[in-house]
């Protein structure tokens, strides 16, 4: 990259979906017709999004490559820039800088039977993925969808779930942690509910993200299944400035989470000091 | 007064919700004519006044800062303006030593209905102000950023026991 | 955010030394502002359709109006923006009027000024964020404090309007100063006649439940939901048993009691019921005189009572209710007149208050409604008045005027010589205030018809002279000097706070005034409300008042407890501090300085301690954020960033953007 | 090339180099010497080693990034990336471990990504280093590859030597300066000067050797009680950092000046809580003793490890000198070294 | 005094979870902390005029543990700041006093040798005399010639309510500090001139506030943080000094003189200057001086109805 690796390209939004009280998406074209044209990335990709004069905050790109009428990011409300995204509407100007980070190493899936498990916001990196390989259908084998969150409120992509529940070539679970008036899906921690999945592990790859917690007893869970640390795949999230390697808030010993991940197998982070 | 004559200041207002601001307002109705230099700031009790807000004014090149709230035990919130006056005169008191001059900065109480004694605080204030004249400004662009060569040495005049 | 900015000309009151249409021009150009314009009535029904009309049409999510004080009319536009669909607190006003064009003539000034109170306005709004008020449930009962006439008549209104109603007083009986009275002005009527039927009233009503020789111990909690301890005194008599037969009084031996129901004229039983009318109707014993309490024995009460209710080791009792809204109405006492040196110092029995000549007049007093005078019992001939004693005397701190002293010293004089036809009653006054409905008339009555020598002047001296006392003074009307041979000097001495509204007032969180009364929350438009929600105030706890305007006000205060508790919940103020609890080093100093005890030291679930604000006790002051050095609680709608963005739009920073161009 | 100036011409030359470009010198200042742009009248101070770093040469402690502005009624807004405008910046007076310490940048800033404000800054930077005669008690540049009269990263070396200096130049640039009218011939002071030098390196304690030091301060990542008893003097300030000539962690934060805003990159802190702290309030690195962890392996593990063994260090001292509490980083790395054999 | 003090700490160690107190640090001219864990560690402590550092600063991140911690007089007032404002529990803590004598100024050292610090090669103090060789150069110097300034006007030379009391306690003899009063006389443009070019130099490595044992938010200042936004992050001497501002004005009333500001500052920036004005308008206003009365409220959390001191101006 010879250009300015600071320099955010200037997008719109185009639309802006409030998915839960504190989760909104954000449809955004880069206002260069021809950038947007030409933009590529990997699924797993992340971006930074500015608010100028406020600042700069990373989320992954959620949509899919292979979709590329616009970028999409869902963001959490929780900090100063985040804030300020949440008061924005479409037609507003954002700032982009994308794609950085590695994504997920979709060659290397090609053939699997992929397992996704999602809680909560964590929901938004698989989004991508999961997308990506719909439209990929036949470089896959058996797809499976574990997602869950707290409530039904939590839950993001609301408008996209009855569609993937109708699709026969995967298979689409969604569970919430307690009995929740109207709901019909499943009732239980996602990985209680992933052991009664039982997906197997042959051939597999389980790709897996979501708050500390849940993903403690998933690894767990996708263990006593028989999953090894290879087939086992993350993201991870940190406190990021530059979003190139520079800066120096994302190591993990020698490795930047910026550059090198966010996209990490779960043998490769036991090989990294533990400081997550 | 002098004040009309020249140039326009920059003086920053503090003021109660309940008694000063009220007092600007019957000043207000009552036609009460002020200089115009005064811009005031709305906060809820003189004890929401952080000293920190007069530094900041100051620094960022406020010619004057005016503070003013309910008259000592007349405090909508009882006790409000026991800590300002404290907060405040804390201030004031410690001004020189950054070089700024206290006269700058002053704070009184005036109730709701003394419009005609917030005409006379900000008339007095105003003209106090104008005779001091513009407050000198603290260097606010780094060295490191942009060398100008046309920016005076950052050396200035040095205490006399440090070089 | 997106912006909309509306400059209101209100007439020519702003625009005729404001340029609104170049405020509104200038205001396009700010940060966040998508849409502005200039409107010839902002709080005008057009004018407020236009503002929804805009945020509909423009896709608005903040409105900033310019125009008066938002003292004014902040919760209109509030409620404007509200009715457009925006959070009412995404809303920010620019007070260009009060404060820019009623003050100052410069066009070209005002202009600049008001579009720099508009960017102000502008860049706080761009920092503020959508509150939502808490909702919590309201106890449906008041607290009623005082028995006078204006508690009585908060009580009942209050209980007729269906709340339940505790009322506390502090003497053995209610009915307060009025109780004492013989008559009143301008009727001449009866006082007890009227009052009388009240105080039953309280004792019968169902809803009211009466503690008297009680105080408040403490007040705890907020609108809606305070928690009152109060204390009842004992009494060594069982009330529930106690048929107020006054046998007891017949024969109790210590007679020496003092007797603050006739004002300390002559003593009382030490078993007493303090007057015949009292409510309730109940004895209670002064240890301080009770010879079984002083010395162990006795106990003859206890052997007469028909039910036996003499309890000799009865204990203070404390008592806690809930109440959702509390009515102060504790009333005044009198003017410590030994003060001032010209009237003897109490040295000479025939200076009495107007009070107690109040007794002196009155059938059940001590004297049987026949006036003698203390020292030795007889007919005073010649009565002289004197007026304003502790009032409108800088001298000694009472500056203000009692109100009520004109008039009933006119009653006194009237009734002086009703009782004693060949006596003659002089009046030394300031000023005769008499501005109510039949006053000034009754005032000259006492002049015209009962013959009362008024003289306008100050008393200089008394002192006495065989058995009668010669009052020395001015009539400056005359320009000469007067001496006035006195049987009975009766002196009108002003009203003053009541004993102990200081330490109420701390309790209730209600301010006194320099001397004592208690200040409403606005001298005109909130006359019964207070600075703290939920306590009103009703009588001459908030300033001198006569018999009519207390009655008033108790209803008013009753009106204001009925609007307030016709509610099932309430919503709390959002503008209130908040801890952001991963900042908060739970060092305490903003719990050691809040005014209200509404911050208080909670563990997170690590055992660090934090601060957590009570949402419905916090006032809104932010005296805590400025307490907090690390900002860890912000007192929503005017948090530092707000506040500095302000002052830095006032005062931009002088950093530059970009140096190399 | 080696030419020499006279040592009461230096002042002379600052005086006139400033006129082309900005000059970043030693200036003695209120008891202290610091890097400051030069401007005439100010003290330039050789004797003892300034306490901040010259870093601010390639690495400002602050470097705007963007200038966004919004115009017009539709206020859209314009990003424009502005780097510092060109021009030669001389660093004069200098120890060669502060030239050196800006080298650690290199692979960094102008490796996998190009950062085209240190870039430039780079380009335009010409450093003329002193020669050090006498090393100071925290003093370790020959322990981390560098030495008293090192050349890297430097592009003239002043040689002390009788009178003066015997200025020598070790790239192109640094020859072209020497063209420089205020320089004399050297001639036998050449001599005098390599003496100078030998001496100087003669003068250097012992040296550590930080061999080992990648994979056994790796091995202690899990030791908390080694960290923690590493740690518990310090007291996380940036004093080390900020006076690092191998520091590079920065921040970037944004101004809002209404209309414009820009976006400024400013000297951050390791050692501070506020670095790694997440959104969500965790923290991977909450205590001092993860933080301190962290900056020493950086310096002398994960750097070296990334880039070809070389310590992310240039052995200047200062972070031990002007620790207001003594942490001696030294100290630290070769308790990891000996810790279990 | 240091074996006394060695005695004391050994007869208590057992109970405390460490001891901190100093040991020599990297050079001769030089002492550092050293944190006592065992009694192997006690033949490292060393008391005198190189003990500068103010340790009460580890004791608030060492809350809820048993600690001992080794205090000059000017020390032990942080002590009790620290626990007047609830930011320790005094119970917690054993405090071992000192008697001081004063410590050095590391700069007026530097000032009184003909080399820099970095130079010395040994160093050893004969009573109140340092002896030193420095860059091959021998000199002597008193340490009244290099007494910090803080020692120099010290009220409380004795450790204040210690645990253990070393060494034989002092009489106070305050001076005025020459350098305050040359400050004080400078006319205010130049006092602000002063001050701009002095922040020039700052670099915000906030050594200043982390050093300071009553600026406790340290994690959570205000200097870093967006919300609230106090302070942009350019260093120009207008932001730095503004640090200073929040600096002295969260300390109005609570700072206790130790001058551990002044000293942590890597680039010698005379913060004392503000630091003694501003507790000599808290003195006047309040009579009070933080950290010297257990128990004491700070002057800004309190009140009076009608301040004695504080005159109502006339409009």
């Amino acid at each position: 990259m010879n250009q300015n690796p600071y320099l955010p390209e200037l997008a719109t939004l185009v639309e802006v979906i409030e998915e839960t009280p504190n989760i909104k998406t954000f449809r955004v074209v880069l206002d260069d017709e021809e950038k947007m044209r030409n933009f590529t990335f990997r699924p797993g990709q992340v971006g930074q999004l500015s608010v100028f004069g406020v600042g700069e905050s990373t989320f992954v790109i959620n949509s899919s490559p292979t979709r590329m009428d616009y970028l999409q990011f869902s963001v959490m409300r929780v900090g100063e820039v985040t804030t300020r995204l949440h008061q924005l509407q479409a037609g507003d100007k954002v700032g982009v800088r994308a794609p950085l980070g590695n994504g997920f190493p979709v060659e290397d899936m090609r053939g699997k039977n992929i397992v996704f498990i999602g809680g909560g916001i964590g929901m938004a990196p698989l989004r991508t993925l999961f997308l990506y390989m719909l439209d990929n259908r036949a470089d896959f084998g058996d797809i499976t969808l574990l997602y869950g969150a707290r409530t039904p409120v939590d839950m993001t992509y609301k408008a996209e779930l009855p569609e993937w529940l109708g699709r026969s070539d995967v298979r689409t679970v969604l569970t919430v942690d307690a009995e929740y008036p109207g709901w019909e899906h499943r009732v239980g921690l996602i990985p209680n509910v992933l052991l009664d999945l039982a997906p197997s592990p042959e051939n597999a790859v389980a790709v897996t993200c979501g708050p500390p917690i849940m993903i403690k007893f998933t690894l767990q869970a996708l263990k006593k299944l028989g999953f090894e640390d290879d087939q086992i795949i993350t993201t991870l999230e940190k406190r990021m400035k530059c979003g190139v390697g520079l800066c120096g808030r994302c190591n993990i010993g020698t490795k930047y989470v910026c550059v090198d991940g966010p996209v990490f197998t779960y043998a490769q982070l036991k090989a990294l000091p533990s400081e997550l | 007064m002098s004040a009309s004559d020249s140039r326009e200041l920059r003086i920053v207002g503090f003021l109660c919700n309940w008694c000063s601001y009220g007092g600007a307002d019957t000043a207000g109705v009552a036609r009460f004519a002020q200089p115009t230099d005064l811009r005031i700031i709305r906060v809820p009790c003189s004890g929401r006044i952080d000293p920190l807000f007069i530094v900041r004014a100051l620094v960022n090149g406020a010619d004057g800062v005016l503070v003013s709230g309910c008259h000592p035990r007349d405090c909508h919130y009882a006790e409000g303006n026991f800590y300002a006056r404290r907060r405040l005169e804390t201030l004031k008191r410690f001004l020189d030593a950054t070089g700024i001059d206290p006269a700058r900065f002053e704070y009184t109480w005036v109730s709701a209905s003394e419009g005609q004694r917030w005409q006379h605080v900000v008339t007095e204030f105003t003209r106090r102000i104008h005779a001091l004249g513009p407050a000198p400004l603290l260097r606010h662009v780094s060295d490191g950023a942009w060398f100008d060569a046309a920016a005076p040495a950052a050396a200035g005049p040095a205490c006399p026991c440090h070089g | 955010m997106r912006i909309g900015v509306f400059i209101c000309h209100c007439g020519s009151n702003i625009a005729g030394t404001v340029d609104v249409r170049a405020v509104a021009q200038a205001a396009k150009g700010f940060a966040d502002v998508v849409y502005a314009s200039d409107t010839m009535y902002a709080c005008s029904e057009p004018g407020q359709e236009g503002i929804i009309q805009a945020v509909r049409e423009h896709n608005l999510d903040g409105v900033v109006v310019a125009s008066c004080t938002p003292r004014m009319h902040e919760p209109t536009f509030r409620r404007t923006v509200e009715r457009a669909g925006l959070n009412r607190y995404c809303f920010e006003m620019a007070n260009i009027r009060e404060h820019v064009s009623w003050i100052g003539k410069d066009t070209e000034r005002n202009t600049i000024k008001a579009t720099e109170l508009v960017r102000m306005a502008v860049e706080k709004l761009r920092r503020n964020r959508p509150l939502t008020p808490k909702r919590f449930d309201v106890t449906k009962r008041v607290l009623v404090v005082g028995g006078g006439v204006a508690g009585i008549q908060a009580a009942l209104d209050c209980a007729e309007g269906g709340q339940e109603v505790v009322l506390v007083e502090r003497e053995q009986s209610i009915g307060g100063k009025m109780a004492k009275l013989d008559k009143t002005f301008p009727t001449i009527d009866c006082s007890s006649c009227v009052l009388g039927p009240k105080m039953v009233d309280v004792a019968q009503h169902p809803k009211i439940t009466l503690h008297t020789m009680a105080e408040v111990e403490s007040v705890s909690g907020y609108v809606g939901n305070f928690q009152v301890t109060i204390r009842k005194k004992a009494r060594f008599v069982d009330w529930e048993k106690c048929t107020g037969c006054g046998l007891c009084m017949e024969k109790c031996p210590s007679r020496k009691a003092p007797d603050p129901f006739n004002e300390y004229l002559c003593t009382a039983p030490t078993i007493n019921i303090p007057f015949p009318q009292a409510i309730p109707k109940k004895a209670a014993i002064n240890p301080e005189t009770c010879i079984m309490k002083q010395k162990g024995k006795c106990g003859l009460c206890a052997k007469i009572c028909p039910v036996k209710c003499i309890d000799f080791d009865q204990q203070d009792e404390l008592v806690t209710v809930d109440v959702g809204a509390i009515v102060v109405a504790t009333g005044y006492d009198l003017f410590d007149w030994h003060k001032y040196p010209q009237y003897g110092q109490g040295r000479y029995p025939d200076v009495i208050t107007s009070l107690q000549y109040e007794r002196l007049l009155s059938a059940s007093g001590p004297t049987g409604g026949h006036i003698k005078r203390p020292s030795d019992g007889k007919e005073p001939k010649t009565v002289v008045f004197i007026q304003c004693v502790g009032s409108r005397d800088r001298s000694v701190d009472r500056p203000y005027c009692s109100g009520f002293c004109c008039m009933y010293t006119a009653k006194q004089a009237i009734l002086t010589k009703d009782h004693i036809p060949d006596s003659q009653s002089y009046v030394f006054y300031m000023d005769i205030r008499s501005p109510g409905k039949a006053y000034d008339e009754f005032t000259r009555r006492a002049m015209e018809e009962y013959g009362a020598q008024y003289v306008r002047g100050r008393v200089a001296m008394i002192y006495p002279k065989g058995d009668q006392l010669i009052v020395r003074g001015a009539d400056t009307l005359a320009g000469t000097q007067v001496e006035v041979a006195a049987d009975l000097v009766v002196l009108a001495v002003g009203v003053e706070a009541a004993r102990g509204a200081a330490v109420l007032g701390e309790k209730l969180r209600v301010v006194p005034d320099q001397y004592g009364f208690f200040v409403e929350s606005h001298p005109k438009l909130r006359p019964v409300e207070t600075n703290t929600a939920g306590v009103f105030l009703a009588g001459a706890c908030q300033g001198p008042k006569d018999i009519p305007a207390s009655v008033a006000q108790g209803s008013a205060a009753a009106a204001k407890v009925l609007a307030l508790l016709v509610k099932d919940q309430l919503e709390s103020d959002p503008q209130v501090s908040r801890v952001t609890p991963a900042r908060c080093v739970g060092c305490g100093k903003c719990v050691q300085t809040c005014p209200f005890g509404a911050i208080k030291l909670v563990e997170d679930r690590f055992g660090n301690p934090k601060a957590e604000v009570v949402e419905t006790v916090c006032q809104g002051c932010g005296i805590c954020t400025v307490t907090c050095p690390q900002g860890a609680i912000q007192l929503e709608h005017f948090t530092d960033n707000q506040i500095l963005a302000e002052v830095q739009a006032l005062c931009p920073p002088r950093i530059r953007v970009n140096y190399a161009s | 090339m080696d030419r020499f100036l006279a040592a009461s011409q230096l002042t002379a030359l600052a005086d006139d180099l400033a006129q082309t470009g900005p000059v970043l010198a030693p200036i003695a200042e209120g008891g202290s010497v610091v890097f400051r742009w030069y401007r005439p009248g100010m003290r330039i101070e050789l004797s003892r080693m300034a306490s901040t770093s010259p870093k601010a040469a390639t690495f400002p402690q602050t470097e705007p990034l963007l200038a966004v502005r919004r115009e017009g009624e539709a206020k859209t807004p314009t990003v424009e990336a502005t780097l510092p405008p060109r021009s030669r910046t001389v660093v004069l007076g200098c120890r060669p471990c502060g030239a050196r310490g800006k080298e650690i940048f290199g692979p960094v800033f102008l490796g996998g990504v190009h950062d085209p404000y240190f870039a430039r800054r780079r380009e335009d930077a010409l450093f003329m280093a002193v020669v050090c005669t006498r090393p100071e008690t925290t003093c370790f540049c020959t322990s981390v590859g560098g030495g008293p009269a090192d050349t890297v990263g430097v592009d003239v070396l002043l040689i002390p030597v009788e009178g003066g200096f015997v200025a020598r130049s070790v790239t192109a640039a640094g020859e072209k300066v020497l063209a420089h009218a205020l320089f004399a011939e050297a001639g036998a002071r050449s001599a005098e000067a390599d003496a100078v030098i030998a001496k100087a390196n003669a003068a250097m304690p012992p040296q550590d050797d930080f061999r080992t030091a990648p994979e056994k301060l790796l091995a202690r990542f899990d030791d908390k009680d080694f960290w923690e008893r590493q740690s518990a003097k310090c007291i996380s300030c940036g004093a080390c950092t900020y006076m690092c000539p191998t520091c590079y962690c920065f921040n970037i934060t944004d101004d809002d000046l209404g209309l414009e805003s820009r976006r400024i990159r400013t000297w951050d802190n390791c050692m501070s809580y506020l670095f790694t702290l997440e959104g969500s309030g965790h923290n991977p690195r909450p205590t001092k003793a993860h933080r301190l962890k962290n900056r020493v392996s950086h310096k002398f593990s994960y750097y070296p490890t990334i880039h070809s063994g070389t310590i992310a260090c240039c052995g200047c001292g200062r972070c031990i000198k002007h620790c207001p509490v003594g942490v001696d980083i030294r100290a630290i790395v070769r308790a990891a070294q000996e810790y279990g054999g | 005094m240091v074996e006394a003090l060695k005695t004391a700490i050994a007869e208590r160690l057992a109970d405390l979870e460490m001891v901190i107190g100093w040991e020599m640090g990297f050079d001769a001219l030089h002492a550092t902390p050293l944190f006592i864990r065992e009694e192997g560690d006690l033949h490292r402590l060393t008391l005198g005029p190189l003990a500068v550092h103010n340790l009460a600063t580890y004791l608030p991140g060492l809350k809820g543990k048993k600690v001992g911690v080794v205090v000059k007089g000017c020390d032990s007032r942080s002590v009790i700041q620290l626990a007047n404002e609830g930011l320790i529990k005094r119970e917690d803590i054993t405090v071992f006093g000192l008697c001081c004598d004063g410590v050095i100024s590391h700069r007026k050292l530097r000032e009184a040798l003909p080399a820099d610090l970095g130079f010395v090669e040994q160093a050893t103090w004969h009573s109140d005399r340092l002896q030193a060789v420095v860059a091959g150069h021998a000199v002597e110097v008193r340490l009244q010639d290099i007494l910090a300034d803080k020692c120099i006007s010290c009220r409380y030379p004795n450790a204040l309510a210690a645990d253990v009391l070393v060494g034989a306690a002092r009489t106070p003899a305050p001076q005025p500090v020459p350098c305050q009063d040359a400050f004080d006389a400078l006319p205010q443009a130049e006092k602000l001139a002063f001050w701009e070019a002095t922040m020039a130099r700052c670099i915000r490595c906030y050594a200043c506030r982390n050093a300071c044992p009553l600026c406790v938010c340290r994690d959570h200042c205000i200097a870093t943080t967006r919300d609230p936004l106090w302070l942009g992050q350019e260093n120009s001497p207008a932001e730095n000094f503004m640090f200073q501002m929040i600096h002295v004005l969260h300390l109005a009333g609570r700072c206790t003189e130790c001058g551990e500001c002044e000293r942590s500052c890597p680039v010698d920036i005379p913060l004392l200057l503000l630091r003694r004005s501003m507790n000599r308008v808290t003195e006047e206003l309040f009579d009070y001086q933080a950290g010297t009365t257990p128990g004491q409220t700070p002057p800004l959390l309190t009140f009076q109805v009608e301040e004695a001191r504080i005159n109502e101006r006339g409009w």
